[in-house]
């Protein structure tokens, strides 16, 4: 096993490694910009090497930086986290032409995966389904009616050129495919000066469900099943959870059996994930995330399996540790990204200071933060703070139990996502399970009115008058206590039940 | 003395009265009983009222707060009877016409209109670029575009002042 | 189900019972101590009754107190957590016949199992083994030669009157009895002025294991397993681990079958943990403690069970959810206690006010605490402030985690048990699984040598360097970042790579 | 500036040289390459040291220190230059003699001794309970007992005098 190893990242995903290695007694170097000289990944590892530059282009992105800092301090491996360079196969390569274990799959097989066309083919090869399609634009109306045959309804005509909407419509019977062709093509026309149409299956009610898979350097592979990601915006993911609500054993064995072939059409070895969408009882290959993903903790927590730890064994040639049928699964675990965040300005991005925070604890709650009192939150890098991950018996347990965590988290000086995930938490249709990839961009949540109005009017019109009593004593404008008791004279007929037996200043 | 709240956008009156070293609080017109009390000297308060407990965590500063209760967060604008009197004026004056400032730090992606344009309420005038995304900003209400004080490709801070709308009906 | 419940109790089991009862849709009733009114359970329950006075007598054990709180806010039962009135039979009573539910079992039940002599004469009764032994003195060597057979060697004299070890011999084959009664009579004689002599079993390399159980009002009972819990100190449990490193499954089913037993014996209802002594294959009734105990996370984390969940739904009624066959264990989970004792002044207690705390997280880190900034440590209370529990695999990477878990953690201000749970965890024995409970009183803790001191005693001068600064600075002495400058200023050369780049100040 | 610090009991002796704006640090003769850097203002620091990085927290103030590193807790005392000359001379008085204080805040239970008696190093001189736990407090060096300043029964802060011990072979 390696003696030490760099991790080229930031945020909870550097700590999440550095917690694995030091449990497993692996030095682990890390490596920070100018912004990052008090993170946590880079107080919580060996050995800290600075890189310079407050940008990601002027430091976690400096392949050259973090190779020569791999050299100088000895290190013998890289992992890449996700982000960042972790999907870059130049670099890659360039790890592995410096004589050191790069943590991750071949580079070729980043490079295969990480092309539309070339993956498509790939997959195709090795039999693994794709949402069925034309390559080519169809000519008119009724070649589209022959084509439409070997692809199935419903369909979706799309415009070449398209974009925003325009030029697409949704053909459910062949009777609908002549006008629809029609306007189809003369809105993309006028729009885009181009009328050329392709023909692809409209997946109704798509779900997007991913396997987590892991290839040792023997041939070995198995799958940890699958978690569900339809919880999204924008492609931003918010939610996840394992096992997925409608996947049933016989639907995970399958969905495992094909992402592995998926992995094996490219020679894959470490950790990925194959992305897939799901439509009505069918699954269509969407990407495969060559590297270790933001959500992987929620496989963790239901199959008992450090992924992390399986990832630097295959990475120093182990076989992989445990067989397909040595891999169980018991209960259900959601994850909750708590992204910097204002969700009452529809998810604008939120920057600031922390002040004030309260971590979630207790049964079942796991926490992977960087968060820390006195972190500037920026716009430089990635606006996830944390993930807060919990495990329940079954699903409705481990629900109430996100909800519990949620409503002790409180993140102060920084806004947060967390609102919008308490919010998706009380939806019917999400705790029936029946919820599809546009479910939360559906979701109203400027509307919602919080039941405490009146009450948080009066506290904020007390605090507000506690401030000023504070600024007033001016000298004594640090000194909390003296206008905490002052505070509490004058509030003290209703503050007795509060204060005054406290007694805390 | 009485304070106006606003919260998620909508109005309250708070009217805090001391007597004999006792604070009574009226929201609204109606008695509610409250306890307040600082717990960390953080931003973790601690508030009793009508017979239940609430974990309080307020943020922001001056007129600007956040209160959470229970991971719900109401957006609070606060001010005091002077404040508010102070500010009517102004948004009188300011009824028709106004400020568009940057509601995030962002680079300038795009400069929608031009001085002496005349815009409608909900018509775009930049794109901000923030963490990857783009967000449109758009007028609050009509006029004519006054001064822009931006360039495209330009990094701004939050708050910064971006574009002045001038009234149509009532120019200064 | 309950509507509202009371929690009688303070600290992080008041907290722990909140969790459960929130996840349930549950409202909590809180009762808080004068020193308690800004305390977590205090502020995350949903109603927060005061109960006045600073000392548990004033407060916490005021059965009429917490009676009429529950009778003014409606609460429907009440939970005793550990400690305080949990085990007052009286007050079971009283709850009971005030019409409410009591969340615990029988009075009856706890009165005889509080009662060293009619709890061993019940368990007698039910065929539970105790350790062998006479009830009455022996007369002389050659009695006690006779009584020994029946007893079984080795055995242990012990002087009727004693104390501090004096008049004890252990004797292990009967060819020793006769001097060993001489000496051990002669001590004790002049010692305590009483010569009388008992004989019980000598427990060679004992270990306290015990079990959890639980009895439903319907007949119903089932055993979650065991957990081992032989580093302990003055009888003070420091780290507990589950399962025990010396049982298998066999054992296991065992001691669970006579832990049901021992329970049906006093006709048991509710959660309770039956503990035993086991030595060299055999186990021998120790005692049962009536209510959840301090350590019950562990058992949670292996067999995947809330046993607040569990203990909420017997009380109101319920069957129990789940069969012994259902009842599955994985993994290893350790829990190690946080107390406020200074280890290197031997384990005096500690107080002071909680200034900073870093709490651990990540992966299979679970923490139980009542701590927050600001909390002031006293000595009116159990010093336990939180438990960290970890998980993992198998004993080794548990015992690794809850390592890195302890060295993540910090608690500023107050001296904690940590250190001491460290030494424990980096012993050869205790990763052997070889320990009794003699184990942790034999354990050198005050010799142990820190690998970094010439690193801290750098620290510690440039620390106090800085702090002068500071205080020089006068006006801004609250200001820290202007300090931070300063220090950075006069340190510019060593500070290059922390502090330069980050320009945080 | 030369600092006396003592580590669990070990003495080092650590030089901090400042030349053109910049800080050399010797533990004990030997240099020893260090940064260190605040980071949140409530005892978390950041420190680097022959290429390794610590998380380290420090707690309590003036010349008692603890630093805990991953875990491991160090009681530090530290005294300047100043400081050692100035305690030099006192402990050189209080050599053979001195003042038993409260290491807990507790109740003493009770006093073992009377003034005028003669005790040895190690003698107990009271119990203090404390969290239900009796603690025995003992002579630090022989001596004779001078003055007795507290009862059995008394609660009694951390630090409080207890006992005054003189010394036998030279008494003040």
């Amino acid at each position: 096993m390696f003696q030490r190893i760099l991790i080229a990242n930031r945020g909870e995903i550097a700590l999440r490694v550095i917690r694995t290695a030091r449990e497993m007694g692996i030095e682990c170097v890390t490596v920070f910009s100018e912004a990052d000289a008090h993170s946590l990944h880079t107080r919580m590892g060996h050995v800290a090497v600075p890189l310079g530059g407050r940008l990601p282009s002027e430091s976690y992105l400096v392949a050259d930086k973090i190779l020569k800092a791999a050299k100088e301090t000895g290190a013998q491996a890289i992992h890449p986290g996700y982000g960042f360079l972790s999907e870059n196969a130049a670099f890659a390569r360039a790890v592995v032409d410096a004589g050191l274990a790069w943590i991750g799959p071949p580079p070729h097989a980043i490079e295969v995966m990480g092309d539309k066309i070339e993956s498509r083919r790939a997959m195709l090869a090795a039999g693994v389904p794709l949402v069925p399609g034309l390559t080519d634009p169809v000519a008119d109306a009724d070649a589209a009616v022959a084509a439409a045959k070997g692809i199935g309804y419903p369909i979706m005509i799309k415009a070449a050129a398209g974009g925003g909407g325009k030029g697409i419509r949704i053909v459910r019977d062949p009777g609908e495919m002549k006008s629809a062709f029609r306007t189809a093509s003369g809105e993309a026309q006028s729009a885009f000066g181009d009328g050329r149409l392709y023909l692809e299956r409209y997946l109704d009610e798509p779900r997007h469900i991913e396997v987590q898979v892991m290839f040792d350097q023997h041939g070995g592979a198995v799958h940890y099943g699958e978690r569900e990601c339809s919880i999204q915006r924008r492609h931003q993911k918010l939610l996840e959870e394992s096992p997925g609500p409608i996947v049933d054993a016989e639907l995970r064995a399958q969905m495992g059996e094909v992402a592995l072939r998926a992995g094996r059409a490219v020679g894959y070895q470490g950790a990925g994930t194959v992305e897939f969408l799901y439509s009505k009882g069918e699954f269509f290959f969407l990407e495969m995330n060559t590297r270790l993903q933001v959500e992987h903790p929620i496989t963790e927590m239901v199959t008992g399996v450090d992924l992390v730890r399986d990832q630097l064994e295959v990475a120093a040639g182990r076989p992989l540790a445990r067989t397909q049928d040595e891999i169980t699964w018991r209960g259900h675990a959601i994850e909750v990204r708590i992204n910097a965040e204002d969700v009452n300005a529809g998810f604008l991005p939120a920057t600031g200071t922390i002040r004030n925070l309260r971590l979630p604890g207790g049964p079942w709650v796991r926490v992977d933060s960087c968060m820390y009192r006195g972190l500037e939150v920026g716009l430089n890098y990635d606006p996830m703070l944390a993930k807060i991950i919990v495990w329940g018996e079954d699903r409705a347990t481990a629900i109430e139990r996100m909800r519990r965590a949620l409503e002790e988290l409180n993140v102060g000086g920084v806004r947060t996502s967390a609102p919008a995930a308490l919010a998706v938490l009380a939806e019917p249709a999400f705790r029936a399970g029946e919820y599809t990839t546009h479910f939360l961009e559906a979701l109203d949540l400027k509307g919602r009115v919080g039941a405490q109005e009146r009450l948080v009017a009066a506290i904020s019109a007390v605090h507000r008058r506690a401030m000023a009593s504070r600024r007033a004593l001016g000298a004594d404008a640090g000194d909390r206590r003296g206008w905490q008791a002052r505070s509490r004279a004058a509030l003290s007929d209703h503050v007795r039940l509060a204060t005054n037996p406290g007694g805390q200043a | 003395m009485k304070y106006f709240v606003e919260i998620n956008g909508r109005p309250h009156e708070v009217e805090l009265t001391e007597r004999l070293g006792v604070l009574s609080v009226k929201v609204d017109g109606e008695p509610l009983d409250l306890a307040y009390s600082e717990v960390d000297g953080l931003g973790q308060f601690f508030v009793l009222s009508e017979g239940r407990s609430y974990a309080v965590s307020i943020d922001g500063e001056a007129s600007e707060l956040g209160v959470t209760i229970a991971g719900a967060l109401y957006d609070v604008h606060i001010e005091d009877e002077r404040e508010r009197a102070a500010g009517a004026a102004e948004r009188a004056a300011a009824k028709q016409g106004g400020l568009v400032k940057s509601v995030m730090p962002g680079v300038v992606v795009e400069i929608c209109v031009e001085v002496g344009q005349e815009v409608e309420a909900g018509q775009p005038l930049l794109i901000l670029e923030a963490m990857k995304m783009q967000n449109e900003l758009v007028a609050p209400h009509g006029g004519r575009i006054q001064s822009i004080h931006a360039q495209a490709g330009q990094a701004v801070a939050m708050g910064a002042k971006l574009i002045q709308i001038a009234s149509l009906e009532a120019p200064e």
